[in-house]
């Protein structure tokens, strides 16, 4: 018997998985894809997080601090999970360095998988002109710019008129059919910020519907109210790049007409989908997918369980959701991996 | 098995079982966006064409290697065999009325690359003026035309050449009909046969601007004018690239493949500057109906989403198309607007006077732009041409023409094949 | 209706204030008034002020002739500004254009009282039913009273309507509600009341009055004034405007 | 009135769609003239198309300015005000929620078409009563009715 936890992904859901079972007294396998922990906030350098602009480290700072220091975790970047063998109370986990080639074998009792998600790519949808045409970027890379406090488009200069245009690779049969919940009000942040930043800009929500669920709600009053920034019902049809500004056709169902506006920067709301990192995970753990490439819990409404025993959920991997909201499901799944634990070994 | 489903009161639609399973799935399928079925169901119904030939049904006129064919890309990615020489010109009606530089400029280009081609009187109308006449004909009257036209060809053993896009996609959709559908086959071949004709299929429908698109290396070798300055803005007509949207011609190497090829490829082939704009898929303005009945509406379109929008965005020196009813309305779309003050405009042309210009021929004798309106003068000046001298020409020409001389370009070369006879193939 | 309107007048020669000082109070606060209503309406930068309905009827453009404007004018005025067709007959909350209604005739038919009472003497008519002028007095201002309380009860019987209605409706409408029911009461007291206490009903009367004069300008009253003189107006100058 | 409508009905009465078209699209000169010909009429009409080139904020911005506009910037088009306005029941032509968004994002086409009839308000408040974002459009009905023929509103555009 083993007091060891696995704990797939160096998210946010993973890190609180870690740092509680740390703090509850078990040692803890902290396995991350990539060469960095933080997960998606630290990968895309996100400069606050919504609803209170608390800025991405005060969050993720302690978290990853904790984990990189306590002799409780044993942190393996840059590593995947290969192999996994046994029952509840007693896994036989290989773990492969990806840069070495290297694997190692361990024996955990529980495993928690918090994998995360991926930012839509939107050059697969190719109305927007992601990718083909300069200034037109996702919602993720304008936070590193906008954490560097440096929005500028390609030619270095400010933009005068922006637009977000939300529920990219969202709510369309032809890409992604759910609605990725908090695009709507990690957008609205940006924006304020965005007129926080450069002050005379002229920012315009083009939208089908606004999520800002919950307390979000404040978000999209203030942007109104206090900041001034335009919402249009409708959808785009097509970006097009005239060689200097951006063209966007789309109609604005609120007066039932088209319009084909210039702006200087298009900010795509891109959704939340399933990472490789979870299809990985999910097949070498023998985890079923739902329809959409998430992992399916046993029962909807029980994120936690992820129907085969001692195999616990966490965050982004098994639906869309917020930070806070991942931070307390790594919290949850902590304390199922606990009272394995409990079960099992005295800790 | 063939099944037999009733597409509306009057007409039954044969089909196979397959057929039917794809018929049915047409309206779920998401590409069943393109004008008439799928891809599938296009390519399907080239294979039926094949069955019905082996089966004795019709007769293919295929493009043989006396065509000297040359392969396309389409966009349905089949290759498309387009047949350089031997061509019996299809010609259009509006161009003759509206913009006779047109056909004289390209029978001008063939003359120049020696190219052997049959100018026939005995060509009629597609007779769906307008697309359809908007409801003035049906399929049958429709597919009847056209094959009475493709057997006049064949007859004649060259290969059909449409001109004009409506033609074009006319031909595609009945050719379609036809293959599809027994009992409009039934029916065109009891009218054919009345007129002592019977039932010839093109293995191929070819624009002519195809034929620019396959040829326009040679065109570009034996250009006499620097075009390198010219700045070209391309208006691809509908009825070529959007009905039956997969058997018009697409390059990899033009405009990423993304976009249709033709009239593109031969400005850039002859080395002058081709600028991209955003309404590029927009109509002309010309509409199915709307040149005939709401021309106010046609050149406010025409003007308001195309000229100005192309003035604004690329400043193109020049806007070429290839479609007679895209020149007529892009061209005459401009002179209200003009009137009314606003600044905006931009000679409008076809790739084959454009082309025929760059070859060196004269801007009036051949191109015939003294009947186009929006001013074409910057541009000649821009290609090198001294328009005002070529205006003295012009008019000595013109006092020659009046003492009997014949233009030769326009003249349809002998040819010494002998005529297929009628029947034969029955 | 404009401030001037409301300005019911039962004259008494005999009473503590005399005849001229009311007249000399109203010929100092009406032009006051008008004044203020023109400073206020100009202070929205709008070219056209209520006053400029009397230049419309000699401008060049629309109807022809004087005579012709002053018909289009009057008939203008009756229909969308006396009979509710324009804004009042398209809305389908009857109490509220009842309301409304009461008011207006109220107000209207006041002045046309109180002028008629300085042609003609009523208060030497003992009992006040009898008099055609003094019952089209307190009918009128009864009317208003009624059309005030109407628009104030609307108003209260419903928490959110109360909670979004500001200070300046409320302000407004208890003033009309004042005027009316003080004019009432004044005639009243006049027939079986005491003489001081009609005096005194009647001086809060003339004080209500001269408080809604100086404050109509800067009430909603000012911009009532203003739509009904430009729908007026366009209707005189033939523009294109919503049907009537 | 009646010649009102005459006049509306002779624009562009040659259209063959001409119901589809608004009267403020139609540009129908009574002289035109072009290299000494007469275009005049049916020959020489435009209309103009529906699409919508520009935002331009600046009406919007001197409504804020006026009394009772203060607040239009909250609103968030949910069509309180319209569902329960007695006047809008009666004429689709009035519709608060509609004249608040098109000002706002400027689309000077359709003010031109809508507004006259913000005069149509009776200024009954119970728009005001049902906004949920306390927006007051009975006041914002007032300020936009100066602002249509305010020159300091128009003053920016």
């Amino acid at each position: 018997m083993t007091g060891t936890v696995l704990v797939v992904g160096g998210g946010p859901a993973g890190l609180r998985a870690a740092v509680d079972l740390a703090d509850f007294g078990a040692r803890v396998l902290l396995v991350e894809k990539r060469d960095q922990l933080g997960g998606a906030p630290v990968r895309w350098k996100y400069r606050s997080l919504a609803p209170d602009f608390t800025p991405t480290e005060e969050v993720m700072g302690p978290l990853i601090g904790f984990c990189e220091s306590s002799p409780m975790v044993e942190v393996h970047k840059g590593s995947v999970v290969e192999g996994c063998e046994g029952s509840v109370g007693d896994f036989t986990v290989k773990v492969r360095n990806e840069a070495d080639g290297t694997t190692t074998e361990h024996r955990v009792s529980s495993v928690i998988v918090a994998t995360g998600f991926e930012h839509f790519d939107a050059s697969v949808d190719p109305r927007y002109a992601y990718g083909r045409a300069p200034n037109v970027i996702g919602i993720n890379e304008l936070e590193a710019m906008l954490k560097e406090g440096r929005v500028v488009g390609h030619d270095g200069r400010p933009p005068k008129r922006v637009a977000f245009i939300f529920c990219v690779g969202s709510r369309d049969r032809s890409t992604n059919p759910w609605c990725c919940t908090v695009c709507c009000g990690v957008s609205i942040k940006q924006a304020i910020e965005m007129k926080q930043t450069l002050g005379d800009v002229q920012v315009y929500m083009i939208y089908m519907d606004i999520r800002t669920v919950g307390l979000w709600e404040k978000l999209y009053w203030d942007s109104m109210e206090k900041y001034g920034i335009n919402y249009i019902r409708g959808r785009v049809g097509e970006v097009y790049y005239t060689g200097e500004k951006l063209l966007v056709k789309g109609e604005d169902t609120l007066v039932r007409g088209p319009f084909e506006v210039l702006f200087d920067m298009v900010v795509l709301a891109v959704g939340i989908e399933p990472g490789p990192g979870t299809k990985q995970a999910a097949g070498v753990l023998g985890l079923k997918l739902n329809e959409y490439g998430f992992i399916a819990p046993r029962q909807p409404n029980v994120h936690v369980d992820s129907g085969r025993d001692g195999i616990f959920l966490a965050g982004t991997c098994i639906a869309p959701m917020s930070i806070e909201e991942t931070l307390s499901e790594g919290s949850a799944a902590a304390m199922q991996a606990a009272k394995v634990l409990k079960k099992t070994v005295a800790v | 098995m063939p099944e037999v489903i009733r597409v509306s009161k009057k007409e039954d639609l044969e089909i196979s079982k397959e057929d039917l399973k794809f018929l049915e799935g047409l309206g779920a399928d998401r590409r069943a966006k393109l004008a008439m079925g799928t891809t599938e169901d296009y390519l399907r119904m080239l294979e039926k064409m094949k069955d019905l030939e082996k089966r004795g049904e019709i007769t293919i006129h295929h493009v043989t290697d006396e065509y000297e064919p040359a392969g396309v890309r389409t966009l349905s990615r089949r290759v498309k065999k387009i047949p350089t020489v031997e061509l019996w010109q299809h010609k259009s009606c509006g161009q003759c009325g509206h913009i006779p530089g047109y056909i004289s400029a390209l029978y001008w280009v063939m003359t120049e690359l020696g190219i052997p081609y049959v100018d026939d009187t005995n060509q009629t109308s597609c007779t769906a003026w307008n697309y359809y006449g908007s409801g003035t004909s049906n399929p049958v009257a429709l597919s009847a035309v056209f094959l009475r036209n493709m057997h006049a060809a064949w007859e004649k053993n060259a290969y059909p050449l449409i001109h004009c896009g409506t033609s074009y996609g006319d031909y595609k959709e009945c050719r379609y009909l036809v293959v599809m559908s027994r009992e409009i086959r039934d029916r065109v071949r009891s009218i054919l046969k009345k007129i002592g004709r019977d039932l010839v299929i093109p293995e191929e429908v070819v624009h002519y601007s195809e034929w620019l698109h396959v040829m326009r290396w040679k065109i570009a070798e034996r250009r006499k004018l620097d075009v390198s300055k010219v700045s070209v803005a391309v208006h691809a007509a509908c009825h070529t690239y959007k009905l039956m949207a997969e058997d018009f011609t697409y390059d990899d190497t033009v405009l990423g493949g993304k976009k249709p090829a033709p009239t593109s490829s031969t400005a850039l082939a002859l080395g002058a500057k081709l600028l991209d704009y955003s309404n590029w898929y927009d109509c002309c303005g010309f509409g199915f109906r709307h040149i005939l009945t709401e021309r106010e509406i046609s050149r406010s379109f025409a003007y308001f989403r195309k000229i100005r929008p192309i003035v604004r965005e690329t400043g193109a020196d020049v806007l070429l198309t290839h479609d007679t009813g895209c020149v007529t309305t892009l061209d005459k779309s401009q002179v209200v607007p003009l009137a009314h003050g606003y600044k905006e405009t931009v000679p409008v042309m076809s790739d084959s006077q454009f082309a025929a210009l760059a070859m060196g021929a004269h801007p009036f004798i051949v191109c015939q732009l003294q009947w186009h309106l929006a001013d074409w003068k910057p541009l000649l000046a821009k290609m090198g041409v001294d328009w005002a001298s070529a205006e003295g020409e012009y008019k000595a020409y013109l006092e020659r023409v009046r003492n009997g001389e014949r233009p030769a370009f326009i003249r349809s070369p002998p040819r010494n094949l002998e005529n297929r006879v009628r029947g034969e193939s029955a | 209706m404009g401030p001037s309107e409301a300005v019911p007048l039962i004259i008494d020669r005999n009473a503590i204030v005399g005849h001229a000082a009311v007249v000399d109070l109203m010929a100092v606060l009406l032009p006051l008034s008008f004044v203020l209503l023109y400073l206020r309406v100009r202070g929205w930068d709008v070219p056209f002020t209520p006053f400029g309905i009397f230049a419309s009827l000699f401008a060049k453009e629309g109807k022809p002739g004087f005579a012709a404007r002053s018909r289009a004018l009057l008939s203008a005025t009756a229909q969308d500004i006396l009979f509710l067709k324009r804004a009042g007959g398209r809305c389908e909350e009857p109490l509220h254009t009842w309301g409304r209604g009461l008011v207006m005739w109220g107000a209207l038919g006041s002045v046309a009282a109180t002028l008629l009472a300085a042609l003609t003497d009523p208060a030497a008519v003992p009992m006040a039913l009898t008099d055609p002028v003094r019952l089209l007095g307190d009918l009128s201002q009864a009317a208003l009273a009624s059309g005030a309380a109407i628009l104030i009860l609307r108003r209260l019987s419903n928490g959110a309507r109360r909670r979004a209605t500001d200070i300046h409706t409320w302000s407004l409408q208890c003033l009309l509600l004042y005027v009316g029911l003080s004019g009432v009461a004044v005639d009243a007291l006049s027939q079986g009341g005491s003489f001081l206490a009609m005096e005194a009903m009647y001086i809060s009367q003339l004080a209500s009055i001269s408080a809604l004069l100086l404050y109509a300008p800067f009430s909603e009253l000012a911009f009532l004034v203003w739509k009904g003189s430009l729908l007026v107006q366009k209707s005189l100058l033939d523009e294109a405007g919503p049907p009537g | 009135m009646a010649a009102e409508e005459r006049k509306k009905e002779e624009k562009g009465r040659f259209i063959a769609e001409r119901r589809y078209v608004d009267d403020q699209r139609i540009v129908e000169p009574e002289k035109l003239e072009a290299g000494g010909v007469d275009m005049s009429g049916r020959w020489g009409t435009l209309v103009l198309p529906r699409t919508i080139e520009e935002f331009d904020h600046s009406l919007f911005e001197g409504v804020k300015r006026l009394p009772r506009g203060g607040k239009v910037g909250k609103c968030w088009q949910c069509g309180n005000c319209t569902a329960v306005c007695p006047v809008a029941h009666a004429n689709p032509m009035f519709n608060p929620r509609y004249l608040i968004h098109i000002v706002r994002m400027g689309y000077q086409a359709e003010i031109e078409k809508v507004k006259d009839y913000v005069y149509l308000c009776s200024g009954c408040g119970l728009c005001s009563a049902a906004c949920p974002k306390d927006v007051d459009p009975q006041g914002v009905m007032i300020a936009l009715s100066i602002a249509f023929k305010s020159g300091r509103a128009k003053g920016g555009r």
